[in-house]
């Protein structure tokens, strides 16, 4: 608590009439942690890479659907390795080309990288939004509604999830698709985003849920029902503005781990598949005979980038948290 | 447990009290019940937080609640202020029975009752400014003060002691005890009849807590509002109250005029209550000293409270009848008018203190004793 | 106490049940017919209706549905396989071999693999976390939490594969994990293990570095941890009996998650490695649409997630007393 | 009985015959918004055997002075000056092993809140008898048996059983006896209780009061009583410590502080008290303004800021000089003790009836 | 690279065309009669492990039609006829009489056959084997729950293409029903006789494939048969972990004078499945201990040791390497209309890359660019036949291909591809993708899950414009190729001519050429109809042969890639 001495605190009171609010406070004290505003630029570095993607590979002349295999035979051996060392990196092609096919290394970064933020940006989405609306309505509600969506929770919870994954995802694409034209991609990334999205909400919904009823309790929710305030006012200026902070929080630890899921899966092949560039399923590429026979070089391309990612991400998640929660320790 | 004797009227007017009543509960009850068993969850028992109470607070009195921990005083509270909803009994509000009345059906008293909470880090949302907060209910209740509701809430902190300029600041930059002012002043926002006040300066120190209590006294001075006011300090309640009701274990064991609970109390608890204050002697002259008495032990649960006189576990003059009779609320004969006592073997009148010490504590009186 | 684990163990019944419906309606959305993998190069209708009739799958669903589930309880004898006593999963469509055997038979890979790296990460992970909370704020604090901060964001199927790309092909180090049954060759089933093992550990240990190191100075910061120093305990007897104690509680919630998911089939990892364990599986059994092996492992790993819901349950009852006499 | 020192110019050497002796003590946090000067120049003593009562608002600095006796704040984030003599033997700069062997044996403490500073993990035999092992190497049937004769003599009915419980299965005050056992069980010499009481209902508060009376004239303890509220502190102390903001403003024996205060503080306090038996005609007198932030206080007196009796003193004093506490009973405040004598009599004492 | 056949070498090829202008002959009497001649060197005793991808999913006879279960059979099971090595480097073979006295007797051109069983021919539980097992083992081929195995013998006595075979005989011999004498005579214990009602010259072929090895009457257990199977072969099987392991030990029942294939050096065989190409080959590299006599009957060397191998001299001795039965091929799916136009045909044709394939399958050591739809292993081979350039320009020739699309007026052509949806499949399809889409294709790449595949495009009316396959003699010659992949009269749900191409003279020929008893003739007609296939009708896009390397502990002998079983000949092998 600031202490605040009424008569002198009048002086300067004229000059911050306007109160900062916890968030903006919360800002404050983000801004002088430096490690997260570092983490935090490289977040932002990543999304905007995402979000650059086409333009970049404009500018560098490529893109990440040439199979040089064939286009410039002579790079490349009979199976596809490329013969130069390091996984053919040089002045063109500046991250080599992808063994098998050939493909500019670069580029099918950039798009991966945009193709999996994308992705889990929008499993993210939705899941916070299923969050606030099962959580908050449970915690809030208590009772019945609280009891089954507690039930669906603890039921969601007990699933094998990664077992789920595989098993719904040709179900889910085969809802979509009809069997004269090819699987657009879109259909896929829409799968991938329900499935994820399916299993993803609980934890969140849980621990909103857990918030807004331990917010019900506190007084000022008390204070608005003794005014009369409506259920839906009470949700929406009490409750709401109340769950951002474990809801940031929970988002940038979510938002990782959704990437890293998402690349699972296209890992597993059930997820993003050729051509379409994607981080997890150029992993799947960089576990093939081929590379780890040959040259593995190509494997450091995604492993490394996604590495930086995860850890500024998880920086960042521990910055916002220290941001708003001084106290714990880290 | 139920209380089936016939009560005395409680609307009788008392000399200190003057005015129409303006609250009324009757046999108000509250039950929580405690889900458990197997394999099916059923209610296994219930909390009797409170168990038929009788209150009535006058137009414009300052009405004292006083009790330990536990007791029910803020179950009562938010009872009357229709946050809980009761298990059986009534509460009448001018008249009108609120007992069950939903939110409809509450809104054009809702602006009448109005509540200050205890603590004040949680009674004011951290993400609204003190401009929002103090409008708030006004805006639920579509109130357009003449001027704007701005000007109001301006108004409303010069009231309570607040720089109107804080318009726009967020709570987490106040001390407790300007956040509390916030807190009456948006009660305050509606212009109540009654303010149901929990425990409004417990949670704020010494030398804060008096600013408080003057401004609620200020407060009910000034604007003739009605104060159901909840303590545990019974020091603080005698200060701020016309009338005070004792409570213990979810029953009132003793209600009366402030004169008559402080000086001329007949149950033994509110007897041991007083007696347990430490009082700061400033005089120095040790006159007048006062009963010493030692109860043993805490307050029983209330899942399972003693038959018949809650009170008979801890008290020095519990006999049979005790255990196997609750005590009715009455006026018994000694005391004055309005004075209410639930007790079967009530003491004197009186907190001199006795010739004895009353030491129910086995370990201070072995203590004691080894001296 | 007892109770509570009764009532836990049926509502994970309930839950268990509920699954093999979601299971059975997935599957009757897959888009193939495990009929036709069976069917051959000659397959005519007939050949098909009759192998539809073999499988039962000609049944309504609830019909198939209930008799699954007595099944299970009962056992069957309707295969032309031959009996099924309980817990009869029926038999795969894709291998003819009764699912509960094919499910007991890639166990003991599983548990060797989730046993194997959670003793190594529990040992790892706790021991460095402590040490870094002991020594908190030195260089070595700084160099776990750092170092675990990067290898917790590591994923397997980077990890897995570097490592063996890097141990097995380029350094010839180590042989191609495989699994051999302990029995077999107790020193072929360490060394056969010990990549995957290694790599699962170094992932996990660090996240539970990072976990215990938080849980630890957060229960240092307790008032009753102050009080026990304030009775004149020695630093190590606090920190060992009354702060250890108290970051269990987290740490075992979380190792109960883990450890059902692991035992549930580590499925990336037994990918990545090729090890045909729960996880192997499962992905064989999406594959050949092969339904009762997928509701045998389905159920299988949500019963392991289950049970160690319970066990951590029971586990905090043991590490908390206020748990324990509620 | 306290014996009072200049605080400022040279520090006096420690009374020889204190048991135990403060002197010129600064504790400072290091926080990320910088030093929080949480104990600023603070001496006291105190004799075997008496009792010391601190008082003071939230965030005055009691918990912080006496945590610091025992050495527990994380030396990483605090600093410490000065100096504290226990019994002859200097503290702050005494090894950890040697403090381990004092407290809980020589001083022990009783926190405020008794459930959670009970370990939840342990029986509350275990935790009473842990200390009395280490301490006097008895055996662990002996510490057992040494845990139950103590939770009797608290008043735990059945103790031999109780012992067995665990603190949540205690009832709030059981608890607080609990560790009133827990801090008697060496025989302490110096017991430091930090507001026992404030959680705890007045009818139990009452009850542990007295047997912490009752203990003190058993064992000959000598007690450092940390509370907010006056009435306690004149039921229970002999000496009193006001303290404000990280000072210690005014110091006495119970009868001198409470019967002719000499502070603005402590007369503030007096009169925003509500008592049973005050007089109801004349409203409380609050203290103005709300106690000051640490990390930024104000200069000079720091009670400055809410005094009202500041422009008795002429000129800027107040703002500019801070006010020293002299020796013996004492208060630390510019105004002359003509002045306050007058003040008191004339202002303070009417009101407080 | 030019992905074609640099390193393959025209000189093998040459070779092997060579080789297979003498076709297979059928031995008479004598050459039927056992026992086998020895093997140089060889000495009897030992273990060897042998390491499987692949758990045999088949034990039935009846069921089995994949190489490895067939490899496997040769231990197990016999069959009337077998192949008989008549070199000892495993190219040169002889069709001679296994259970039966010879090959076979036919006296009217091939419609009648006669066989007689040897004497001495026992169960492995000492039973004798009679015609009445024959029988049985004929007639629960057209029993439903035999759906693996192979069809001809079926269908030549039922005189029915596709499935319709099985009406013959619905319910096998399991509900009482049999074949009528005037389809299969079984007049006494040792004779039968099987009535075509056209001719049939490669009968004795067919009989030796390891899908009609015998199937004893009494322990006919149906669908358990599978897992437990009666067998006659000079291994019986001593245990059976499926996914996991098996173990062969010696059949005491097995009497080497009635069989001419076979041998029984070895004691005991085990096998341990789920090796991956990858870790047989590091295992057998290894060479200690139990590995210095490991084997593999179906897995290659992986692909990133293949080179290493190749070029280690000491490997030399080895090694063995050679030519499956298998020619991939691009199929254009006739039936769609927009794939009727001939010009675009020719433009997918030119514009077709094959590097992709090649590559995707593990480079040029492991597949070599095709020129016609006849494997090299098989009689009538042409290693001339190149008429799209593809060796040439194996990465596809757009420009042609545009040309010709240009030409077609459909430029933009939507074009669905069907791939199957392994790591493979996606790598080549969307390289071939990329590739016609350079000369104007507009492609759709369809996955169609690998467990699948081949039932959904052998769906008549499936919706992809082209899809790949690949397809290996039953026997070295064109005609168990050229028949079922071409002839129009073929075309049904689950049948084989995939381009569903109904071509009046390829039908023509086919009749023609089915009648041709001297092989050699029969072979050149064959490949007459093959280039016409690919030249003119252009219905079918050969990609590549199919190539393999396998390698054996040190300690193996008789060491030999059989081109009639596509790999190693397990009945020779010996510990060294
Ligand atoms: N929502 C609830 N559910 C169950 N029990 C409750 C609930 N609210 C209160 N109680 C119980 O009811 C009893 C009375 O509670 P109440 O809060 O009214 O006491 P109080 O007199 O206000 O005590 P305090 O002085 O501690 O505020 C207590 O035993 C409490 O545990
Ligand atoms: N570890 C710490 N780090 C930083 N500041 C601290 C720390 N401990 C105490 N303080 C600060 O020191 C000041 C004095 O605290 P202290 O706990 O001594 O107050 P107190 O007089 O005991 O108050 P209370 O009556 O509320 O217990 C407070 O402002 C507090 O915020
Ligand atoms: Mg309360
Ligand atoms: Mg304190």
């Amino acid at each position: 608590m600031d202490g605040e001495q009424e008569p002198k605190a009048k002086v300067e009171e004229a000059k911050k009439l306007e109160g900062r609010s916890p968030g903006q406070l919360m800002w404050i004290r983000f801004k002088r942690d430096r490690t997260g505003v570092i983490s935090a630029y490289v977040v932002i570095f990543f999304f905007l890479i995402g979000l650059l993607a086409p333009l970049i590979s404009m500018l560098y002349g490529k893109d990440p659907y040439t199979v040089f295999a064939d286009e410039r035979p002579e790079l490349f051996d009979s199976a596809g390795v490329p013969v130069q060392p390091n996984g053919g990196i040089s002045g063109e092609f500046w991250f080599g080309l992808e063994p098998g096919n050939g493909y500019d290394v670069f580029t099918k970064l950039l798009y991966g990288i945009r193709n999996s933020l994308m992705i889990s940006l929008a499993v993210t989405v939705a899941t916070v939004l299923t969050g606030i609306i099962l959580g908050v309505a449970a915690g809030y509600l208590g009772g019945r509604t609280d009891y089954w969506v507690s039930r669906v929770i603890d039921f969601l919870l007990a699933f094998p999830s990664q077992l789920f994954f595989i098993a719904s995802m040709p179900v889910v694409v085969s809802l979509f698709v009809s069997p004269k034209d090819e699987t657009p991609v879109y259909v896929r990334v829409v799968a991938l985003i329900a499935v994820q999205w399916f299993l993803g909400w609980m934890s969140l919904a849980r621990i909103l849920r857990g918030t807004t009823l331990a917010l019900r309790e506190r007084e000022f929710i008390e204070a608005a029902k003794v005014s009369g305030a409506p259920p839906g006012r009470i949700i929406r200026k009490e409750i709401l503005p109340n769950v951002v902070t474990p809801l940031l929080v929970q988002s940038t630890y979510m938002l990782p781990n959704f990437v890293t899921a998402e690349a699972g899966l296209s890992f597993l092949g059930v997820g993003i598949v050729e051509p379409t560039p994607d981080w997890g399923q150029m992993f799947s590429k960089a576990s093939t005979e081929l590379v780890m026979q040959n040259d593995i070089t190509y494997m450091f391309f995604p492993g490394i980038s996604m590495i930086i990612f995860i850890v500024a991400f998880n920086l960042l998640g521990d910055s916002v948290r220290d941001a708003f929660d001084p106290k714990t320790a880290r | 447990m139920k209380e089936d004797l016939v009560l005395p009227a409680p609307r009788e007017a008392t000399p200190e009290s003057p005015g129409e009543p303006l609250l009324v509960a009757e046999n108000l009850t509250k039950h929580f019940p405690i889900k458990g068993g197997f394999p099916i969850r059923r209610t296994v028992g219930a909390v009797q937080a409170v168990d038929g109470i009788d209150l009535t607070v006058h137009v414009g009195e300052s009405f004292g609640l006083v009790g330990e921990s536990g007791c029910g005083k803020s179950t009562t509270g938010r009872l009357i202020t229709r946050l809980l909803e009761p298990t059986d009994g009534k509460i009448l509000y001018r008249g009108q029975d609120i007992t069950h009345a939903g939110r409809k059906q509450l809104a054009p008293i809702r602006s009448e009752i109005q509540m200050i909470f205890q603590d004040p880090y949680s009674s004011l949302n951290p993400r609204q400014t003190v401009g929002t907060i103090i409008s708030g209910p006004m805006e639920i209740n579509g109130i357009n003060p003449p001027g704007g509701r701005e000007k109001r809430v301006r108004e409303l902190l010069e009231i309570v002691g607040l720089n109107p300029e804080h318009y726009n600041r967020f709570p987490h930059e106040f001390s407790g005890g300007q956040r509390q002012r916030i807190g009456v002043a948006r009660a305050l926002a509606l212009e109540p009849k009654l303010i149901v006040a929990d425990e409004p300066v417990s949670a704020l120190d010494v030398s804060i807590q008096a600013q408080v209590v003057n401004l609620l006294q200020k407060v009910q001075d000034e604007l003739g509002i009605a104060f159901l006011f909840i303590a545990h300090d019974l020091a603080v309640v005698r200060h701020f109250s016309q009338r005070v009701a004792v409570m213990y274990l979810g029953k009132v064991i003793e209600v009366g005029d402030r004169e008559s609970i402080y000086t001329r109390p007949r149950h033994p608890y509110t007897h041991a209550l007083l007696s347990a204050v430490p009082e700061v002697d400033v005089t120095g002259d040790g006159e007048g000293r006062r009963e010493r008495i030692r109860l043993a032990g805490d307050v029983p649960s209330p899942i399972a409270p003693p038959s018949g006189c809650r009170f008979r576990t801890r008290c020095w003059k519990a006999q049979d009848k005790c255990a196997a009779e609750a005590p009715p609320l009455v006026q018994i004969s000694g005391n004055r008018d309005g004075h209410l006592t639930a007790c079967h073997f009530p003491e004197e009148p009186t907190i001199e203190a006795r010739e004895e010490d009353i030491v129910l504590d086995p370990a201070l009186a072995a203590l004691e004793e080894s001296d | 106490m007892l109770r509570f684990l009764l009532r836990r163990i049926a509502g994970s019944a309930v839950i268990l049940l509920l699954l093999t419906v979601v299971a059975f309606l997935l599957f009757f959305g897959m888009p193939r017919d495990p009929a036709l993998l069976m069917c051959g190069k000659t397959c005519t209708p007939d050949a098909l209706a009759n192998i539809h009739r073999t499988l039962g799958i000609d049944k309504s669903i609830p019909e198939q549905f209930w008799i699954f589930l007595s099944g299970l309880v009962m056992g069957r004898d309707d295969f032309a396989q031959g009996p099924c006593p309980a817990p009869c999963f029926g038999y795969s469509y894709h291998t003819n071999e009764a699912v509960w055997s094919t499910l007991l038979d890639r166990l003991p890979l599983t548990l060797s693999l989730a046993l194997g790296a959670t003793v190594a990460f529990l040992i790892v992970g706790l021991g460095t976390g402590m040490l870094a909370a002991w020594r908190r704020g030195t260089v070595i604090d700084k160099t776990f939490t750092a170092g675990s901060m990067v290898l917790s964001s590591m994923q397997i199927y980077f990890l897995g594969p570097l490592a063996l790309a890097l141990l097995v092909y380029q350094m010839d180090l180590f042989d191609e994990p495989k699994y051999t049954e302990l029995t077999t060759n107790p020193v072929a089933w360490f060394t056969g293990l010990l990549i995957p093992w290694a790599v699962l550990s170094t992932i996990f240990a660090a996240q539970y570095t990072r976990m215990s190191r938080s849980a630890m100075i957060e229960q240092l910061q307790e008032e009753h941890v102050r009080t026990a120093r304030a009775k004149g305990m020695s630093r190590r007897y606090v920190f060992f009996r009354y702060a250890w104690r108290g970051s269990l509680i987290p740490i075992i919630t979380i190792l109960g998650i883990d450890l059902g998911t692991l035992l549930g089939g580590a499925i990336i990892t037994e990918y990545t490695f090729g090890l045909p364990g729960l996880g192997m599986l499962a992905v064989e059994s999406v594959n050949f649409s092969d339904l009762p092996l997928l509701l045998g492992v389905m159920l299988f790993s949500a019963a392991m997630i289950l049970l160690f819901n319970i066990v951590v349950d029971a586990c905090y009852a043991f590490v908390d007393p206020r748990v324990r006499l509620s | 009985m306290t014996t009072l020192t200049k605080e400022a110019g040279a520090p006096v050497p420690a009374d020889e015959g204190a048991f135990l002796s403060v002197r010129d003590l600064h504790v400072t946090f290091k926080t990320e918004d910088g030093p929080v000067r949480a104990v600023n120049g603070l001496s006291f003593d105190l004799q075997r055997g008496k009792t010391l009562g601190i008082v003071g608002e939230s965030g005055s600095g009691k918990s912080v002075t006496n945590l610091t006796i025992l050495g527990l704040h994380n030396p990483m984030f605090t600093t410490i000056e000065g100096d504290i003599v226990l019994d002859g033997k200097e503290l702050t700069t005494a090894r950890e092993s040697e403090l381990e062997k004092l407290r809980g044996n020589k001083v022990a403490m009783i926190f405020q809140d008794p459930l959670t500073a009970l370990s939840p993990y342990y029986t509350v035999g275990r935790q009473i008898a842990e200390p009395y092992r280490k301490h006097t190497g008895a055996s662990k049937q002996a510490a057992w048996d040494r845990a139950v004769e103590m939770l009797g003599k608290v008043g735990i009915p059945n103790p031999k059983a109780r012992a067995k419980d665990y603190p949540h299965q205690f009832s709030g005050g059981m608890r607080q006896r609990a560790m009133i056992a827990m801090s008697l069980v060496c025989n302490p010499d110096l017991l430091i209780a930090d507001e026992p009481t404030t959680a705890l209902d007045v009818t139990v508060q009452a009850q542990i009061l007295d047997l912490l009376k009752d203990l003190q004239r058993e064992f000959g303890t000598a007690i450092i009583f940390i509370t907010h509220d006056l009435g306690v502190i004149s039921d229970m102390a002999d000496d009193i410590m006001v303290m404000y903001a990280g000072n210690a403003v005014e110091r006495g024996t119970v009868d001198e502080v409470l019967r002719s205060p000499q502070h603005p503080y402590t007369w503030g306090l007096l009169n925003s008290m509500p008592r049973i038996d005050s007089d109801l005609s004349a409203p409380l007198a609050p203290i103005p303004g709300a106690p000051p932030s640490l990390l930024n206080p104000p200069s000079g007196c720091r009670f400055h800021p809410r005094c009202t009796f500041a422009e008795r003193v002429g000129g800027a004093r107040c703002v500019t000089e801070r006010p020293l506490l002299g020796p013996d009973r004492a208060s630390a405040c510019h105004l002359t003790a003509e002045q306050k004598r007058t003040i008191f009599v004339e202002e303070i004492k009417p009101r407080l009836g | 690279s030019e992905g074609g056949s640099k390193e393959g070498g025209n000189k093998e090829d040459k070779e092997n065309a060579e080789r297979q202008q003498s076709s297979i002959a059928f031995g008479d009497a004598k050459a039927s009669t056992g026992p086998a001649a020895e093997v140089s060197g060889a000495k009897p005793g030992g273990t060897v492990t042998v390491l499987q991808r692949d758990s045999f999913a088949h034990l039935d006879p009846g069921q089995i039609y994949v190489s490895d279960e067939m490899s496997l059979s040769q231990l197990i099971h016999r069959g009337l006829t077998g192949y008989k090595a008549t070199s000892d480097d495993g190219k040169k073979h002889e069709v001679v009489g296994d259970l039966a006295t010879d090959s076979g007797t036919t006296t009217d051109g091939g419609k009648t056959w006669k066989y007689t069983l040897k004497d001495g021919i026992k169960w492995a539980d000492g039973s004798p084997i009679t015609s009445a097992d024959v029988r049985h083992t004929f007639e629960r081929t057209f029993a439903p729950f035999v759906a693996n195995g192979p069809t001809y013998i079926q269908q030549w006595l039922a005189d029915k293409p596709g499935t319709e075979y099985r009406n013959l005989l619905k319910d096998g011999p399991y509900k009482g029903k049999s074949l009528p004498d005037s389809i299969l005579e079984t007049p006494d214990d040792k004779t039968i006789v099987f009535h075509f009602k056209k001719p049939k010259p490669d009968l004795p072929y067919a009989l030796a494939m390891a899908g009609y090895s015998m199937v004893s009457k009494k322990k006919d257990t149906k669908e358990k048969y599978d897992k437990a199977p009666m067998t006659a072969g000079p291994y019986k099987i001593q245990e059976f972990k499926s996914g996991k392991s098996m173990v062969l030990v010696k059949n005491t029942n097995w009497d080497a004078k009635t069989d001419p294939i076979r041998h029984q050096y070895i004691d005991q065989f085990n096998f341990q499945f789920n090796k991956q190409f990858e870790d047989s080959t590091k295992a057998i590299l290894d060479d200690s201990g139990a590995n210095a006599t490991a084997v593999s009957f179906s897995n290659e060397v992986d692909a990133g040791n293949l080179s290493k191998i190749l070029s280690d001299s000491a490997m030399k001795s080895r090694t063995i390497s050679g030519y499956q039965p298998y020619v991939g091929q691009m199929n254009i799916n006739l039936s769609q209309p927009e794939m009727q136009d001939k010009t675009v045909r020719e433009a997918i044709a030119y514009a077709l890359p094959i590097t992709p394939f090649v590559r995707a399958s593990g480079g040029t050591q492991a597949r070599e660019v095709a020129g016609g739809l006849i494997s090299p292993t098989v009689s009538g081979y042409n290693p001339e036949f190149d008429p799209f350039g593809k060796k040439k320009k194996p990465a596809g020739d757009p420009a042609k291909g545009k040309e010709l699309l240009e030409k077609a007026g459909k430029v933009g052509l939507k074009l669905t591809f069907g791939y199957i949806n392994t790591p493979e499949g996606q790598q080549y399809s969307t390289a071939m993708a990329a590739g016609l889409e350079k000369a104007g294709f507009d492609v759709q790449r369809q996955e169609i899950p690998a467990e699948t595949y081949y039932d959904q495009v052998s769906k008549v009316k499936n919706n992809f414009d082209i899809f790949h396959t690949a397809w290996g003699a039953d026997w070295p010659s064109a005609s168990t190729v050229i028949p079922p992949l071409y002839d129009g009269r073929q075309i049904a749900d689950g049948a084989s001519n995939y381009s569903h191409i109904n071509d009046q003279k390829v039908n023509a020929d086919i009749d023609a050429a089915s009648e041709i008893t001297d092989p050699a003739k029969a072979a050149e007609a064959w490949n007459k109809i093959n280039e016409y296939i690919v030249k003119d009708v252009v219905s079918n896009i050969p990609t590549a042969y199919y190539k393999q390397t396998q390698i054996a502990g040190s300690k193996i002998g008789g060491l030999v890639y059989d081109d009639v079983i596509g790999g190693v000949d397990p009945r020779r092998l010996f510990v060294k």
